[in-house]
Parts: structure tokens; C-alpha cells; sequence
């Protein structure tokens, strides 16, 4: 398989730490070497918030992911920053209802996926994350519905197990757009 | 062995303390490492632990010196500006031969600085922990499972020696999660004969002190130091050595430069280059022998740091200069690339072609 | 048109960097106000602290120095000592000043240093994420106490203006809140009477301002008001502690 | 003429302190503004009914807004 | 024969290294005294300080550690978080404690940590050849206030018991002294109460023993007691300052 | 020049920095230093000046913070753990770019260790006075005479390059009384457009700051200090070189030991020995190319220290190897003697010859 | 039978401390006596007027005095 | 001339640092290459003192001397700590009124002058110290009277110059034992 340097990017509350959690489970269950960094430090309160998620079947060199394959962006500021790091032929999904930036690539594979809107639609607020997550399997096939769905029971505490159900329906609905 | 799970560094770091049998810590926040005393919060009282959190650095390493001379198992934690702080407590404890474990997960310096990962206090670490002759034992590792695995060593090897060990990370360690799975280790405490814990009126009274007035009695107290020191630097260094048997270059890199380093090196040697890599994992003592070993076929050798260039003397006090020894590095919290390495190496093979 | 309220000019243009509705900018407003209005910004230098206001030097328009955690009295004691004629201030939070910084505390008020501080304590160390300060509440759930504050194992609050009351040094020392226009009003006046009394070279002033920290107490800015005033002003009354332009009969 | 209140949008952060002091209910958050910073400002519903007592600006921790009387 | 007064046994065969006359050994042997006669010597660690005391662990024969200058409440802190069913002490002078120690001093206070501290108040860096102390007195000369403490440079002295007193975590704190008979009773009753605080679990106690200094006061040891009920008595009022037992109505 | 007078080296620091310009001084008593402070207390109020005895030495180290970037001369003094405790405040004084003089009347370590001289602070002055990418000048006189020099020239340097500068004396220096003259200079105070002493509406405001949260600022900051660093390399190095010409045996030593080393070395020559001594008197810099021109003739090299060996390194750094250093050290505060050094050079002059 | 009072001369530093306290004034310092350290220890002149109330001792810094009742 | 070195021992307060200063000084004033130096610490209070002083003609290595060619000793204790450290052929000065000890040695030129008694006798007290640097200078000759007259103004306050003259009294008095 291929290796992927993620970057999940958004505003602080936006779930961007737990999904990137998730695709890191994902990894390691399916046996990969993984690793998840978050950005750290007072610049994350009230501001932006991403995280590094790297994913390889070799032992994982620097976990700061500065060329992604994969770029996920929630909002502008992070979308301004990040869209021109992505590698040539990377994949980038966007939130479409909040990155309201018009700025594009050519040269990667661009996913517009209103996912704070389709949340509030379905019933599944504050969950966007999860629906771009499962666009981000859908698009990248970086592991199987299967292993993502052991990887969210892992990141949801035994004590928010009702969440689950939401989360994978997210993740479902985000898989079809 | 148990189950691989995703663990942050600090919080890894923690849980193995835990695991070794800590169960006194005392803390003071800072970043990039607070997630050390949250959760050291969380799960002592849940261990009939003990933490606290101190009102200041220098009140933490204190109150190690208090329960590491009471014969427990004690560590703390900080971050650079943090650690200046504890350096006369260090230096104490090493004066009193007493064992602990401080942590030091590193940022950009000096002064308040910045937040982001470095390691910049090579130099304090391993040549000044404190006023006086002094060593502690410094572990640097570079994956959240060998932080874990070096934390139980670190424990043992404290009170193997009686002094202080300190694990030097940095902000990218501390932060990040990788899989990592606890070793299922029965800890067996060591007995301290020398504990201050209360004679209990059945030996002569303990005492932890590193006062002596007679320059002559200080001296032997030292003497009798550095030939402990004499005696790790012989049976205690570790590192480890990475495609390093016909290298051409080598490159020498710890902890977080190591995994970067790592990274460049296997992308070499994919592109022709024989490249190795020599990765201290002591860096005091500092692995001589290793490195000398691993740089034996190479032409040159290049240090990759997160610093201005702290490690490159002790690379050249080892090697004596018998080869060319190059350097790469970035401070202030700026992370060296995989990409930017491959360009050193190939620059500096190129030139040695030449 | 008559201008009623605006930004005060010992202010920078720089946006503050506090989360939204944190009550470090109003206590940052009230010192500009307090120092525009003596007229003093020329000659002022402040100290700012290590804590959520470590970049104060980068909104107060005045000359300004980074202390090291804590530190910032004997920052501001090697300022004064050096600019006698100046106006010096501190801007600390309750880490810095409550826990690590309390012997420079104590000190600079047993010494009378003649200094401003502005002990800016929301119960919480905001920069760090959320750890136990010493003025945290008993009961009050923090990164660090996460099953809230035990008091007895983690200790007790410690009520600073009460304890630096007892020192000869200390000239003046208030606790006001800014939970509310009257109490905002009633803190501008702790605060340019602090900055009175050092132009006055009366010595040590501190003006304890309770303050929220929404974020860490993961409250919105609104309930966070509210918050302080039933939890924090109930344990740290407020008012004056020691006055000496009260004997004066000033 | 009405008083005037200018809130500087692009700093405000949206905090809602000023809603919550307002005597006359008109400083709201607008809902469906968003700074370049993400954050929804406040704004005046009803500049008429202001009466200019600056309360808004007094509480606001921004000073982003400023108050002027006819 | 009875014995009517003999060296206590928790004090070692060593030769006190104080000067003549220093009333440091006074207070070792209400110290020693009182353990012996709680009889918990077995299980009392003793922190000895940086100061004059600095060699207390020759002296007392219980297990002793000694630890950086003012940082003894730190260690005591850890010994007694490690041995909570000991007996954990400090002995510590007025530099020590009252200035670098101030930090620890508050804060081993606000959490009402369970140690007690003996605290030798003798107005002066013995140790260092007499510089001045925060507890030194307004006018008196040290060799670091050759012309008498001026309190408009260098302040004034910090009152260590007051102070505490302002913290809940402090059970019990009581200010006495040895320049007499009668009062060297009254010291002796106060330091075996805070060990027996201690034992009972309630707490911070500190007790502040007023000492004197002949060799930096440059006076004889006679005239130093005389000095000291003269000088320090007035500025430093004996008497209980806080006293939890004391509401419990023990 | 005015009449030579006997003065205690700890005196004659304070009558240097005062004369030098000095008006604040911020002192915490330890021993062996204590002098410094008293003769301040005594001399300052006379001068206009301001002696202040703060809380702690943490507290003594801010207050120069504040001092300086008021933009005065400014400077403390301590021993060996009160260094440590400084450290912190180092740091930020290197990262706020602020000028002070810093002494360090050094006494056995570690811990609390005793109150003779020792040279063991060496490696934290020089390699690690903080956190962080850093280094302070750090002047090492051998007589009370130098001091005094050294003094003047500390502040003019730390001015000059804005970073604090140490004198790394020892108990020796500080308590003995040789002859000293004072020169009679005009101090010119340097311009400080930078101090943060109030704008009075005519300048933007100024800011002494070390944070930098941006990485790529905080290295910026880094490598602009590290390129002033290289030009005080190049240029600010001091050493004395003594009978080096055509030396076999050369001696390194500094401040105390190198006194004695010199006796050593006129003891050897008067025996026929061909003995030298080269004496860095800035230890950082150190005087590389001054130690390989002097060491040009000699066959062996012997470093003389009241340490466990902590210069040797900068010498093998700076010989690299190419002549066997050898070591002779003292610690914990016994001062060596001529007689075992020149025993020293003997051997090693006999050894070589075998 | 008197009382007893034994001074340890070689502990003892000559303070005087105990001879200010005595209140028969039986405790003096032996003006001809040196210790090895050099001090003149104390002594009691008249150990009949000893009436035992160990005030010497209990002042004693160096704990150089035991008191013995008969 | 010869370099000397020179050790002053006693209890603090007998006047050892002073006596030292005052020989120091001579050298000075007769152009030499001096040093003094003072044992120094918690050790001095009510205990012993001493000091090291030493006069050459070349710079001066150690200021701590080790193996004196001079000794004044005031006491037991110091006598018995450096007798034996003195060189052989070397001067050994001691104020008879205190030292008791019995020890002598062979090797060295021994003068005993009661110096406390005869400053009592004398109305000289609490300067015996003088009376034994008279000894000295008698015995020694490693300055002139002149060169210690000077000496001693240098080493006198202004304020206390009515000492002067006794000083060098003793100085005197100790030149004829
Ligand atoms: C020596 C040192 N220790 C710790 C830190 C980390 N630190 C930064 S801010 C802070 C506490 C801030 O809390 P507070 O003073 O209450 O200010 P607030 O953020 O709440 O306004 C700490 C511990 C540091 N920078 N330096
Ligand atoms: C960190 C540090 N600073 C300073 C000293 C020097 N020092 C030793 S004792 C002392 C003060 C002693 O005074 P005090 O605590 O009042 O005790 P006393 O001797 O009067 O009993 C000082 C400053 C030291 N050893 N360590
Ligand atoms: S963390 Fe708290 S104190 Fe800091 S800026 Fe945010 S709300 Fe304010
Ligand atoms: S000035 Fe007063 S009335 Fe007008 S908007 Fe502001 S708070 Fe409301
Ligand atoms: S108080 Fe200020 S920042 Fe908050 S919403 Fe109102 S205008 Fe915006
Ligand atoms: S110096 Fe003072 S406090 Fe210290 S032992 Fe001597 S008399 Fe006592
Ligand atoms: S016991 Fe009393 S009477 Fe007897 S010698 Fe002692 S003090 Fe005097
Ligand atoms: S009090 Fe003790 S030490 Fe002092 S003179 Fe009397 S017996 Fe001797
Ligand atoms: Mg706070
Ligand atoms: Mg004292």
C-alpha cells in the first residue's frame, strides 16, 4: 500500500484532533506504522487547530507533516495556509460550507463535500469531521469501512458509546458524496 | 505484553512511570509537557499515588530530593526554561547520590523562547545538569514505545547508580501519539538501606547530605563519583545503529533529528547513496565505542540536531577528528526535513566523490 | 457628536490575543485608560508576566519588558531602582504571581518598592490549558484536579491581598472584579488610584482584579460572569485591604 | 440623530459581553456575518433606542466598539 | 539521685558547632526534647536547612536530610507525601526561610501540608557573617546595612507568623523565644504542640523561635538576650497567631 | 594610575564595577563572595548608586533584567549554587539581548558541596549557562590586578554585543589581597536607543522580549546571535601565553590554577625543563588559535584544573587530537601545588622522552 | 547530701549563659581552666547553696549541664 | 632577597588576619610581589583562624601556602594543625603564653615569646600579635622597621591612629625577646 501524510486542518472544536485519532486507529489495526501530531500551545485556543497524521508500512521519519498527500480543511484560515503545501496529486476535502475560499488546484484530486450543511441536515450536528472522514475513505480507500469502524469504537470513551451509531452514519453519509 | 494502543508521548511516558512503580510525582505546568501532570492527576489517586502539583519548578525538584531520599520512587517534569530552574535541585540530588527521574521535553530556547520542539539543552543535560562536577544519566528516545521502554530503565538505573536520570525529548515527542504497548513488568524494589525513612530506633541514623567542609573529604566524595561514572560510561551506553555496516556517510542524530535522519538515510541508500545512521539513545553516558564503530567505513559524517550544533563536539571528541564531520541544524522550534537531510548527504557525498 | 467611549491610545493596534470574551482585555483597558489619563504613558514601563497576558508588551503602547514566569516584581524592582522618575507596573496572572513569583511578591511589597501590580487571578492557569492555580477553588475541576480540588491533598487558596495586607511595605492593596459595569467601574478606580500612588512615590500598590477565563473553565463568556460572581467574590471578598492614604486622610 | 456605536468588525470576537450588558437589548450578534477571523460580530439592532449610556463599549474586552452621543 | 535535667537523647555525642552562647542549641534541645518525649523518634525525618543549622543532621539522631537553602518545606513536602505516617520536620533560620524560602514556605502552608516547622528568627545572616535579614530590624546595622536597615531602600521586616496566618492551610502557628527561663518554657510547650499536631494529623505548624546572634550582633551572649527581649520582643510580639485545636476546643 | 593598594579580590570587583560605571548592583549573600556585596552597601550609597540585597539570588538575576533594560550597568554576584539557580534568568537576559556583568566566585560542588575554591562550574559557563542556543562571555583573571581589568571590560563588551558577561573567579581570588591599582578612566556611557526606559512620546515604544512563538522568527533570532557569537570568536579572544616559544611540555590552566601552574612552569624551566603555559583568560570565546600557536613546539600538553576535567575538552577541541592532553585536577576545593604539577610535568616530560 | 551539677568541660564554650541564670550565682567561669578548644568552662562555686532547678541547664546551648537531685 | 612564605595562626580575634595584612603591606612597600590570603567560612566563628601571606620577588603562584617557611602560631590547635607543615630551615614563631604543646622540632629556627603576658605586663593588650611580628622582623629581617612603620599607618584606620603608636610599641618590644 501507499503511504499517507495527512493534515486535518479547522477551528478548535471541530472534532479535527478525533478524526485524525481515528484514521491513525485505522492504521494501526490494519497493521500499519502510524502516528498523529497535534499542533500544540496557546495558538490553538479560540484559533486554529490541525493535526499530522502519517500512515506507512515503514517506521514513520518526521510525524510534522509539512507536504501532505491528503488535506483536509475545514476553514479558510487553515485552508489558506495549507492548500499550496499539498502534494502534486494529493487529495484535498473541503468543507464546503465553511471554506468559502475560491482559490484552486489543478494539479490534485478536490473534494467539495458540504458537510457542516449535510450535518444539520441529517441530524448529525457537530459531527462534520466524520463526514469528511468518510469521504476521505471513499476518495483515498487508505483502509476499509470495517477497520474504520473498530477505530471509532476505539477513540469513543465507553461512556459516549451512543455516539457511535451517529458517528458511523456520518461517516456512511459522507462515503456517498 | 498487552495491546497496542495510540498514546501521546507525555501521557506514555506516565502510564510507564506508573508502571515502574512511581507513585510520587510532583509537576509544575509548562508546555510542551503538561499532559505529563494531567495525567499523572488523573490516575495516581486512582494507584494511592501521590500527585502534586508544586508551586514552582524549583519546589517540584525539591520535593524529589524529600521523597527520593525517603527511598521512593520520585520523578518530575518540565520544559527548558522550567529545567534551568531545577538545576541546583539536580545538582543536590547528585551531591546526595540520591535516584529519580526528571523529564525535560524540550522547546525552542532561549529565555521564554518558543513552544515548539528542540534540543537545545544537549549541552545542560550532559555537561552541566547543575553547578559542581556533575553527570545524570540522560536517555533520549526517539518513539513514544522507546520512552516507555526507557523509563523503566531509567528507574532502575537511577537507583543502580544513585543519581538522578533525566530523559531529554522535546515538544514532537511529547505531543504525538504513536502505537505503543506496556511491557507486563513485576517491579521489584530495591532496597535502601540509606533511606532517611525513620530508623525506627533499629540502625544508626540516615542522613542525605551533600555538605562537606573538608575540601579533602569533598574531593574523595567526587573521586568515589567518577569512578560510578567511569563505570557507566563503560557498561551503560546505548544506541543503535542503522544500515551503518559499509555506510559512506554517516549521519548521527537523536531522538526527534533521528527519526528525520532515519527517514533521509532509507531514502538514500533507495537512491544509491550508502548512507547509515549512528543514534545515541544515551547521550550520557555518550556511546563512543558505538559511534566509532558505526563511522568505520564512512568518508563522512554529518550530525543532525534541533540545535545550533550542541552534540557536534562530543561527535568530534569521539571520532578525534580522524574524519570530516559535518553539520545540520535548525533551532527555535523549526523541524529539520527528510528532504532537506537527503540534500546534505548528497552534497556532502558529492563533495567526497570529488 | 461627542465622543463617549472609545479605544484608549495607550493601546496598540495590535488585535489581543485573549479568547473571546476573556476579561483580560477589559483589565487591559482600565490600566491604558488609567495611565492615558494620569498622563503618564512617556515615562511608564510595564512588565508583562508569563501567562495568557505574556504578549501585553505587544498591546500597551507603552515601553514594555518580558519577565520570566513569576518574576516580573523584580523585574519591575530592577526598573524602579534604575528609573526612579518612571511609572512601573507589572501585569501578572495568579500563576505567576501565587505560585511561582510569591516570594518576589512578598518581597517587593515588604520592600515598598514603588511599583504598580495588577493581579489579574481567574482561578486558573489560562496559557497552559487549564491547570490548578493556588487560587483555584476548593472543588473546582482543572487539568490538574480533575476530580476538583482536594484541599486536602492539593491545599487551600491562598488570598493574596489579605496576606500582603500584613506587611509593612504594602501602601495599598484592593481585590474588584470585572464581572460587571459597576464592578468595572469601582476597578478603574482601584487601578488609577494604584498608578496615583506610585506617581506620588507612596510605594508597593496592588490592585487583585478577579477575572474569567471562559476557555478553561468551559464556560461562555456570559455564564463565565456570572460564574465569578456567584463562586470566585463569595471566597475573595472584594474591597480594601490596607489603604495608606486612608490614615494620611486622603 | 441618533447616537452612533461602531463596532470594528473585524476584531470583535463575537464574545456576546456586550449583548449581555446592553439596558436596551440592541447590541446583537450577527448570526449571519463571519469575520476573516471565523468569528460572528456584534452589531446594533436598533441604533435608535441607543442611549449612548456606552455600557457595550465599557464591557467589551476588544475595545472594539466605540460610542458617540448626537 | 534523680536526674533532673540531662541531654536529651535525640541529640547526638557530636559538639554543636554554634558559637558560643548561640541560642541555636537551645531550641535543638527543645526540639530533641520534645520528640523524645512523644517517642516517635524512630519515625521523625528531619530536614535541616542552609544556614547556621546547616549541620542539624549531626546533631539530632533521628534520620535527616539536608536540603538547598529555603527550599526545606519542599523537601519535608516530599518526605511527608512519602512517609505520611512519620514525623516530618524542618529547622530553619530567617534567610532561609522568610527570604529565598518564601515560596515554599507559603505554599507548604496554604497546603496545609503535615510538618512542622521550627523557625529561628535571629534577625541576621548568621551563617554568612551577619548580612542582613527580612527579619532584621529597622536600624540595625549588618554588614549589608552598614548604616542601619533604612527601610526607604531596603524595607521593611517580614512578620512570618502574621502572615501565615492569613492562610487556611495553617493549623497552628505561635511565636516565642529563648532568652529566658520562663520563656524557654513557653517555647518548649510550643514546639511539642506542633509535634503533637503533626502526629494527630492537623496539619502545617510552625513555630517561630526569636534567637539571638552574639557573634553578628557583636555583643556578648548575655547582652544578646538582653538585645533580643529588648528590640525583637517589641517588633515581634510573642503569642498564638492561629490555632485550629484551639476552636476545635482542645 | 593611582597608588597600588592591598585589596581583597572581591573588594576590588566591587571598586572595579563601580568606577566602571556601575550604579546598581543586585547581590544575595553567599560564601566565598559575600565581600562583594558588603563593600557595595557600603560604597554605593556614597556614589548615588543603588546596592540592593534581594530575596534570592532568581530575584537578584530579574532585578538585573529590569536594570538593564532600563539601560543601566548593572550587575550581581554569587557562588556556584546560586549560579544555577540563575540560570533561568540567563537565558532570558541572552534572549532579550541585554548587557550585564554576572560573577561567580566559584566553591565545591556539587549540591551544596563546600566553600573553597573550585573551577567546576566551567562546562556551565561556557556551554550551558541556560536553556537554549546560548553563551555569555565568560572572563577567567588569575590575579586581583586582572579583575580589576577584566571589570572594565566586561561592560564595555556586554554592551557592545549586548549578552551578559561572567566572571568565573574562584574563593581563591575572591578572599586573597594582592596589590591593585585602579586605572583612571572616563567611562562613556554607551548609546541604548533600545532600553525600555519610557519613550516620552518620542520614539515607538521599546520591547526587551525573548518570546517568539513563530519558529522561523525564534531561529532568525537564533542565527543573528550565533553570527554576532562568531564575530566575538574571531575577534574578543584572550590568552596569555608564558614561555610557550619553544616549549616540549605545554601547560593550559586558568584564573587560580594557572597561578599555580606558572610557579610549575618557572620551577621546570629553572630545572631545565622545557616547560610553557598558555592561560585562556576569556574562556568563551576560547582562545583556540592562541592554544595551537603556543602548543606549536610542544610534544605534550597537560591541562591543570580545580575539576574533574572540564576544560580538557575545549583544548582537545581545539588541538583536535594532534598531541597527547593529559590531565591534573583538584576538586572539591583542595587548591593544587606547584610541586605536583611540576611532578606532573616530569613525568610526562620523561615519558615523552622514553 | 548536696545536689549534683556536672559540667561537660570539654563541651562547654564558656558562654556564661548559665552563670547569668543561676539564681544561687554558684555557676561561674573557671578563669584558670582552658578546654582543649580554648574556652574557659563553667563550674559550680558552692555546690552546697544548690537548690536543683536546673535553670543553668536548661540553659545551656550545648547541653554541657546535668543536674542531679539528691 | 628570598621569597617568603608565611602562615599566621590562631583563634579569630587574637589579630592573625591583621598581622598578616600588615607584613603583606611591607612588601608591598618595599616594591615585592605580594599576597594574602585568609582561610575563610563558618570554620572562623569562635574557632580558629589564620592566613597565609607571602612575599617574592617573582609573581605569585598559589597564595595559599602549604608548606610555610614561616609560622606564627596563637594556639594549640593551629600550632599542632601546621608545626609539622613548616620547611625545614624554616622560622617558627609562637606566642608562649598559649601554646602549651611540648612538640618541638629540630629542623627549624624556634623562638617561643610569651607575647601575651608580655602585652599585659606591658599595657599592650589584646596586641600580642604585634609583639610576635616584632619577633619577626627581628628574626627574620624580611623588612626593615622603617618599611613596618609604613606598613602599619596603611593597615590603621585614620580613625583609630592613636593605636598606631602601640602598635608599633609592640612591634618593638617584640624585636628585643
Ligand atoms: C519557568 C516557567 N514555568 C512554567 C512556564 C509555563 N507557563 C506559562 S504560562 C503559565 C501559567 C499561567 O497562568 P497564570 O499566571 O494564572 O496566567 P493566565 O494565563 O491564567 O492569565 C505557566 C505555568 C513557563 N513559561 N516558565
Ligand atoms: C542558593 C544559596 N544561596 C545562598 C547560600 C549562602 N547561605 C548560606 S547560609 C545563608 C543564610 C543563613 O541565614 P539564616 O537562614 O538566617 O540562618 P542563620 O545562619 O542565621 O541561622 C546563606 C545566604 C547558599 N548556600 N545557597
Ligand atoms: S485561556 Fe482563559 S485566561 Fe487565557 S485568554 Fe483564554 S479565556 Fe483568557
Ligand atoms: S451605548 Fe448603551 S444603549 Fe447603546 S448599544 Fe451600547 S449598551 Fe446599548
Ligand atoms: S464585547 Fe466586543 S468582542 Fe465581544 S461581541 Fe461585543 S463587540 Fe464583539
Ligand atoms: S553566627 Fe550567629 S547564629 Fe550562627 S552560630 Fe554563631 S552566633 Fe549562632
Ligand atoms: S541547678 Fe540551679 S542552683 Fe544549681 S547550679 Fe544550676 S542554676 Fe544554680
Ligand atoms: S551555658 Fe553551657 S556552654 Fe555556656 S558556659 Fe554554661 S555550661 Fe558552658
Ligand atoms: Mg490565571
Ligand atoms: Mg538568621
Amino acid at each position: 500500500m501507499a503511504s499517507y501524510n495527512m493534515l486535518f486542518a479547522g477551528f478548535g472544536g471541530q472534532g479535527i484532533l478525533f478524526s485524525g485519532k481515528v484514521v491513525a486507529y485505522a492504521g494501526l489495526i490494519d497493521g500499519k506504522e502510524v502516528s498523529w501530531l497535534p499542533s500544540y500551545g496557546p495558538e490553538m485556543r479560540g484559533g486554529t487547530a490541525n493535526c499530522s497524521v502519517c500512515i506507512s508500512d515503514m517506521p514513520i521519519g518526521s510525524p510534522l507533516v509539512t507536504e501532505p498527500d491528503v488535506l483536509i480543511a475545514m476553514n479558510n484560515p487553515s485552508y489558506d495556509k495549507f492548500i499550496d503545501t499539498v502534494k502534486p496529486g494529493g487529495v484535498v476535502i473541503i468543507d464546503s460550507s465553511l471554506v468559502t475560499s475560491s482559490k484552486r488546484r489543478e494539479d490534485v484530486r478536490f473534494y467539495e463535500v458540504p458537510a457542516t450543511a449535510l450535518s444539520n441536515e441529517h441530524h448529525l450536528e457537530g459531527i462534520a469531521n466524520m463526514i469528511l472522514l468518510g469521504k476521505l475513505l471513499e476518495s483515498t480507500g487508505f483502509t476499509s469501512m470495517d477497520t474504520v469502524e473498530k477505530a471509532v469504537q476505539k477513540c469513543v470513551p465507553a461512556s459516549k458509546s451512543h455516539l457511535l451509531e451517529h458517528n458511523l452514519r456520518a461517516i456512511r453519509l459522507g462515503m456517498e458524496q | 505484553m498487552a495491546e497496542r494502543i495510540l498514546m501521546k508521548g507525555n501521557e506514555a511516558i506516565a502510564e510507564a512511570a506508573i508502571r515502574a512503580g512511581c507513585r510520587h510525582f510532583f509537576g509544575y505546568p509548562i508546555t510542551p509537557q503538561t499532559e505529563v501532570s494531567a495525567y499523572m492527576a488523573k490516575r495516581m489517586p486512582k494507584v494511592g499515588g501521590c500527585f502534586l502539583q508544586a508551586e514552582s519548578e524549583i519546589a517540584a525538584i525539591n520535593m524529589v530530593v524529600g521523597a527520593a531520599a525517603a527511598g521512593v520512587r520520585a520523578m518530575t517534569s518540565s520544559s527548558s526554561p522550567g529545567i534551568s530552574l531545577k538545576t541546583e535541585g539536580i545538582s543536590y540530588l547528585i551531591g546526595c547520590d540520591l535516584p529519580c527521574v526528571i523529564l525535560n521535553i524540550q522547546r525552542g530556547g532561549p529565555g521564554l523562547g518558543g513552544i515548539q520542539p528542540s534540543q537545545a539543552d544537549y549541552n545542560q543535560a550532559t555537561k552541566a545538569p547543575g553547578h559542581g562536577d556533575a553527570h545524570i544519566l540522560v536517555f533520549a528516545p526517539a518513539t513514544v514505545q522507546e520512552m516507555v521502554t526507557c523509563i523503566f530503565d531509567m528507574f532502575d538505573l537511577a537507583e543502580k547508580y544513585r543519581m538522578p536520570a533525566m530523559l531529554l525529548g522535546d515538544g514532537l515527542l511529547g505531543q504525538m501519539m504513536e502505537p505503543v504497548e506496556f511491557p507486563d513488568i513485576q517491579i521489584t524494589p530495591t532496597e535502601k538501606p540509606w533511606a532517611t525513612c525513620g530508623h525506627q530506633n533499629k540502625r544508626k541514623h540516615n542522613i542525605a547530605n551533600s555538605l562537606y567542609l573538608q575540601p579533602d573529604q569533598l574531593e574523595q566524595k567526587n573521586r568515589e563519583r567518577f569512578q560510578r561514572y567511569a563505570q557507566i560510561q563503560a557498561t551503560e551506553t546505548r544506541a543503535e545503529s542503522f544500515e551503518t555496516e559499509d555506510c559512506d556517510v554517516l549521519v548521527v542524530a537523536y531522538g526527534a533529528s533521528s527519526r528525520i535522519a532515519r527517514s533521509a538515510v532509507m531514502t538514500a541508500r533507495a537512491q544509491g547513496l550508502k548512507a547509515g545512521l549512528l543514534r545515541p539513545i544515551t547521550l550520557w553516558p555518550f556511546p563512543k565505542e558505538e559511534l566509532r564503530k558505526a563511522a568505520q567505513t564512512a568518508k563522512n559524517v554529518l550530525v543532525v540536531e534541533m540545535s545550533m550544533g550542541q552534540m557536534v563536539e562530543d561527535v568530534k571528541l569521539a571520532l578525534e577528528f580522524s574524519k570530516p564531520i559535518h553539520f545540520l541544524g535548525h533551532t527555535g522550534g523549526v523541524v529539520p526535513t527528510p528532504a532537506e537531510v537527503l540534500n546534505q548527504l548528497k552534497t556532502i557525498a558529492g563533495g567526497a566523490a570529488q | 457628536m461627542t465622543t463617549v467611549y472609545e479605544k484608549s491610545k495607550m493601546l496598540t493596534d495590535m488585535p489581543l490575543s485573549y479568547c473571546p470574551g476573556c476579561t483580560h482585555g477589559i483589565i487591559h483597558k482600565l490600566v491604558a485608560e488609567s495611565i492615558e489619563e494620569l498622563g503618564v504613558e512617556g515615562r511608564t514601563v510595564g512588565v508583562a508576566p508569563v501567562g495568557c497576558s505574556v504578549m501585553a508588551y505587544n498591546f500597551f503602547s507603552c515601553d514594555m519588558v518580558q519577565a520570566p514566569h513569576g518574576r516580573a516584581p523584580a523585574v519591575a524592582t530592577g526598573l524602579a531602582r534604575a528609573l526612579p522618575n518612571n511609572v512601573i507596573f507589572t501585569y501578572q496572572g495568579d500563576g505567576d504571581l501565587a505560585a511561582i513569583g510569591t516570594a518576589e511578591t512578598v518581597h517587593a511589597a515588604a520592600r515598598g518598592e514603588n511599583i504598580v501590580i495588577i493581579f489579574v487571578n481567574n482561578a486558573i492557569y489560562g496559557m497552559t490549558g487549564g491547570q490548578m492555580a493556588p487560587t483555584t477553588l476548593p472543588g473546582q475541576v482543572t487539568q490538574t484536579s480533575p476530580y476538583g480540588r482536594d484541599v486536602k491533598t492539593a491545599g487551600y487558596p491562598v488570598r493574596i491581598c489579605e496576606m500582603l495586607a500584613t506587611l509593612d511595605g504594602t501602601a495599598y492593596a484592593e481585590r474588584v472584579a470585572v464581572n460587571s459595569i459597576p464592578n468595572i467601574r469601582k476597578a478603574k478606580k482601584a487601578i488609577k488610584k494604584a498608578f496615583e500612588n506610585q506617581i506620588a512615590h507612596r510605594g508597593f500598590s496592588i490592585v487583585e482584579v478577579l477575572s474569567t477565563c471562559p476557555t478553561n473553565w468551559g464556560l461562555t463568556p456570559v455564564e463565565a460572569l456570572k460564574w465569578l460572581e456567584d463562586n470566585m467574590i463569595p471566597y475573595y471578598p472584594l474591597g480594601v485591604y490596607k489603604d495608606v492614604t486612608a490614615k494620611e486622610g486622603k | 440623530m441618533a447616537n452612533r456605536v461602531t463596532v470594528n468588525e473585524q476584531v470583535c470576537k463575537g464574545c456576546g459581553l456586550c449583548t449581555s450588558v446592553c439596558p436596551k437589548k440592541i447590541m446583537v450578534i450577527d448570526r449571519d456575518k463571519l469575520n476573516a477571523k471565523g468569528y460572528n460580530p456584534a452589531t446594533v439592532s436598533n441604533i435608535e433606542l441607543c442611549i449612548a449610556c456606552a455600557m457595550c463599549a465599557i464591557m467589551c474586552p476588544d475595545s472594539a466598539i466605540k460610542v458617540e452621543k448626537e
